[in-house]
């Protein structure tokens, strides 16, 4: 193909990526925007078969081999992401993050060998930005697998801390730039691949101290991060689209890691450098011997059928019962019986943002009804029942009465100004950021233990006997 | 392509990146980062590119690896990324209903 | 520098001037639209390296007339500009003088 | 210089020219961003003095002739910016614009002559940027020189239109088409020269007919062009600044041209080919025959006495009479008397942007009391009395009520809503867009004739003396 059409196509195709972030940055072109960007992508995907050789006389090599790699990956990822539960899509969407990353490590280090091979030498700048490539690849890629082990619950969600674990992250890091260094001046092909492992393990340790809450920070920086990487790649390859899509992905990348950061009352260099600072923690002991009130679902019917106004205020356990069409059912009923109802939607409850928003919308819950924090906050005075579904970090006062607590400043939806507050959940285990909700102790809050889903329904069943 | 070229390249899409996404409401954060994460799956352009050049047996199953890992990266990320989207969907507005039983 | 790499930077530039200003009040229209207009007196960087090479005498007229324009351009552009936003600076704030005569 | 750090350094002005547009999109910001731009500016002009040789051997030409020409630039420049009244401001900005296009068609002739005398042949896309340069940036040029006179009012505001017009207007610009495809055919100098004269005769000609309302949306316009002209020099002397900072002023300057015709609610496309779709229109009848009230400044300083809420409409009356300070003693006079004071800014109130808000800082009116016209719009049922300053088709209800008259659709302050309507007026003139008000012969309008200064001085008096 001529090479001047083949780069304006490339030039195009860069144009519909930054399209696409345009688009999906609005919720009424969101979708339209990432069917550009797929669109993008298939262009340039179909293009790059074609591109002219560098050099006259070139000849295409593994055609069908590449032809069959990408059927492989189209029958793994597709089916992968339609199936995956709504509940498990951040580390689905950490997992590929990670394969990305650890696909631009692949790249950049066989261009490497390629051209040493061949007897090149590549120029210095070609160096620095392959160490660069294999270092933030494999970091992003082991890194990203650790989110997904954590997110998936393979491993403990909290904290992992060990004597020592400090002193070890520096070491590696000191490794892998030491290594990196050695690459530059030698540039033999041993010093990559032990630089590419450290990478690995440093991004093993580096993850290892994130608690749970910080971990879709986690990942949204180490997407920004591969981003680079692929920009870096672009630079080794010469390929200005590279350069343009992964520089829009990691800048874009970086702010929304802290637009994330600051929705979640988190802050960016505490979640980045936990790892160099965290201690080892005592686990609080539990103070289960306080009094709590706990009601039957009768009970619970019988005050949601008295009531004016009821705010639902869903949770993770919402998203873990399934119970999202079980809440529809019962608004629906108590709509019907004249209540007013709402749903109080916290942005980081549950865990992705708009996770809440995502889930309800399954449902079918019309729009009108899910109501933002800022605006559901002052109507809770004039609320009769605050109906907590599985919800607990983000309704806990700690994060207003508690500094130092981990979710110290973080906004929470006050449902404390409001008449009675029932709980749904399945014992007095704390949320993801393990801690205790003092709501749980108050005389006007309810407890109604069990699995979301099941609760409802039998809440449901009472109502209707009503 | 000089160096100042990419190096202006480079500044320009920071600020596009930037300027971009800074304004995205807080439902949206998800999807975009997932969109963002398929766009990056772009790296499966230069796995290709590698992949075609590759001679050795070594180069060949490394590349090869990349175009698998990459397109599960780009086109797993678009799908789930529509998926996202699409319970977002405005449907067919259901009106609230919050008069006695008006619908039943 | 190539074309391709002139024509991304031409591209990159429309969207990082569409991105930046989209989202401007009405109250900085004018103030925005001149600061704009004073950028552009920039050309006069253009100005000087063509009046640099002149030789002959029609040359250096018109490239040194084009200094002249470009710098009234550019200097006056960014003082006019300055001027008018100088005029909405909030002074410090003289409360809302709502009741009886409270700062006589 | 070495190249690379020139080269850089052209990338850092270039990056505060975008930093520039950013800071001046926000109002807080906008005062630093302008001082950015301008920085910027200065580096680039000291820079280019010290700019590497494209060829070895060149020598530096008319040193001492382009500082003593930049010291007159300034010389100029300056005072003419420092001296400006504000309600002249516009018009110094189109002057600006004007000239900034003309040195763009100059230094595009410049270069052009100076490679055919060197004997080299341009490339054709060089000449095509040429071409593009000169003609847009003599349009730029004299039609920015008649929205001068026209804001000056040193010619009429109306829209010229004569007949033929249309006609004439459409073989100039065949002509300058014609004589731009000749200049790159044939490379001479002569058609460049008759394409640069019947781009000025062009640029005349577009402008003529575009009424006084719309004539600041054909600034921002022309302005965004000049910006691509100085984009398309940039192609030609091979500078990425030039084209950078010339893209960046088009690109804002479009989008900007776009809000600016929304906020008035004006058509763009209307405006642009104006020109071509503009027929002689007769000036309506006046209709003076019908009755009006008219009050004394007793009457005036009595109604606003007893008033509970008066909201103060300015407009570009209150500009022409420079009565923004007068304006300012009478609302403190009423504030002092416990009268609840607002000012409701309408967003097109003057002949510019803001107008309003920057005249009424000067006077130093607290910036609390300046109403948007949204949030001023529902307070007018409660509010007793509404003086209008100078102020005709911002308040006109002709906007809502009669299709098809210019100002038709354009949202405006429903003043009529209130108790009372005060016009502070010369005569029984309309406004800017040469429409009759209604609202002037409305029973509940009183009318103040004379200079707006005077009358609210007499006010002041008779309102003291109460
Ligand atoms: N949205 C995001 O982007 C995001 C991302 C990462 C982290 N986070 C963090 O996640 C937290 C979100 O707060 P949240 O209030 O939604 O959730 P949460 O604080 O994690 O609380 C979830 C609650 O649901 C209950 N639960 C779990 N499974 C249940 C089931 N099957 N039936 C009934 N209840 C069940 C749990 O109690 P039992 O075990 O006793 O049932 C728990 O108290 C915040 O700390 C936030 O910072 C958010
Ligand atoms: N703001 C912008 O960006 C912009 C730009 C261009 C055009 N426009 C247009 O300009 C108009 C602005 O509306 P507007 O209501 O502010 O002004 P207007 O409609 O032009 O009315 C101004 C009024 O002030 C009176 N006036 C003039 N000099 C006066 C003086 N010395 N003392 C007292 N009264 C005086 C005039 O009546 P007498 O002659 O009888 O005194 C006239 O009725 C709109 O049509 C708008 O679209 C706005």
């Amino acid at each position: 193909m001529n090479k001047n059409i083949y780069e304006l196509l490339g030039l195009l195709v860069a144009i519909c990526f930054i399209l696409a972030l345009k688009g999906l940055s609005a919720p009424k072109s969101a979708r339209r925007g990432n069917l550009i960007g797929a669109a993008g992508a298939t262009i340039a995907t179909v293009l790059v078969f074609f591109a002219p050789f560098a050099k006259p006389g070139d000849k295409h090599h593994n055609t069908a081999l590449i032809i069959g790699a990408i059927a492989f990956g189209v029958l793994v990822g597709v089916p992968a992401a339609r199936k995956i539960q709504m509940t498990q899509m951040p580390q689905l969407v950490a997992l590929f993050n990670g394969v990305g990353g650890g696909a631009a490590a692949l790249v950049a280090t066989v261009e490497y060998l390629n051209l040493s091979a061949g007897g090149e030498k590549p120029s210095a700048a070609a160096v620095v930005a392959t160490v660069f490539t294999v270092i933030v690849g494999c970091t992003s890629f082991s890194g990203s697998v650790i989110t997904f082990l954590k997110l998936q619950e393979l491993m403990t969600t909290r904290p992992v801390v060990f004597p020592g674990g400090r002193f070890l992250i520096a070491a590696t890091l000191a490794g892998v730039l030491g290594t990196g260094g050695w690459t530059i001046a030698a540039r033999g092909n041993t010093p990559l691949l032990v630089m590419g492992g450290l990478s690995l393990l440093f991004g093993v340790l580096f993850v290892l101290p994130v608690g749970g809450a910080d971990v879709p920070i986690v990942i949204s920086l180490l997407n920004a991060f591969t981003g680079l990487t692929v920009a870096a790649s672009g630079y080794v390859l010469e390929s200005t689209l590279l350069i343009v899509a992964g520089t829009l992905v990691g800048a874009s990348g970086t702010i929304l890691t802290r637009l994330m950061a600051d929705a979640m009352g988190r802050s960016l260099f505490g979640t980045l450098f936990g790892a160099f600072t965290a201690k080892p923690q005592e686990v609080g002991a539990a103070t289960e011997a306080r009094s709590v009130k706990s009601g039957s679902p009768d009970d619970v019917a019988i005050l949601l059928n008295y009531a004016q106004r009821v705010v639902i205020v869903p949770g993770f356990g919402l998203a873990v019962a399934q119970a999202q069409h079980t809440v529809r059912e019962l608004a629906d009923l108590l709509a019907a019986k004249g209540v007013d109802v709402a749903y109080g939607i916290h942005p980081v409850a549950g865990r992705m943002p708009g996770h809440m928003n995502v889930l309800l919308a399954e449902a079918n819950v019309p729009y009108e009804q899910l109501v933002e924090m800022d605006e559901v906050n002052p109507t809770f005075p004039q609320t009769d029942v605050v109906l907590v579904v599985g919800a607990n970090d983000v309704v806990n006062p700690a994060a207003k009465t508690t500094p130092g607590c981990p979710i110290y400043g973080m906004p929470i939806l006050d449902v404390s100004q409001s008449g009675n507050v029932i709980f749904l959940k399945r014992s007095m285990r704390p949320g993801f950021a393990g801690i205790e909700n003092e709501l749980l102790y108050d005389p006007k809050t309810t407890l109604l233990f069990g699995d979301a889903k099941d609760s409802l329904t039998k809440v449901v069943s009472s109502l209707k006997a009503l | 392509m000089t160096s100042m070229a990419i190096l202006t390249i480079f500044a320009l899409s920071i600020f596009v990146g930037f300027e971009v996404v800074s304004k995205v409401s807080t439902t949206l954060h998800t999807p975009l980062m997932s969109g963002a994460n398929a766009i990056h799956g772009i790296i499966l352009v230069g796995a290709i590119t590698v992949a075609d050049s590759a001679t050795s047996t070594l180069e060949t199953t490394l590349a090869i690896l990349a175009v698998v890992l990459a397109t599960i990266n780009m086109v797993g990320g678009f799908v789930v990324t529509d998926r996202m989207l699409e319970m977002f969907k405005g449907k067919p507005k259901t009106k609230k209903v919050a008069t006695e039983g008006a619908e039943k």
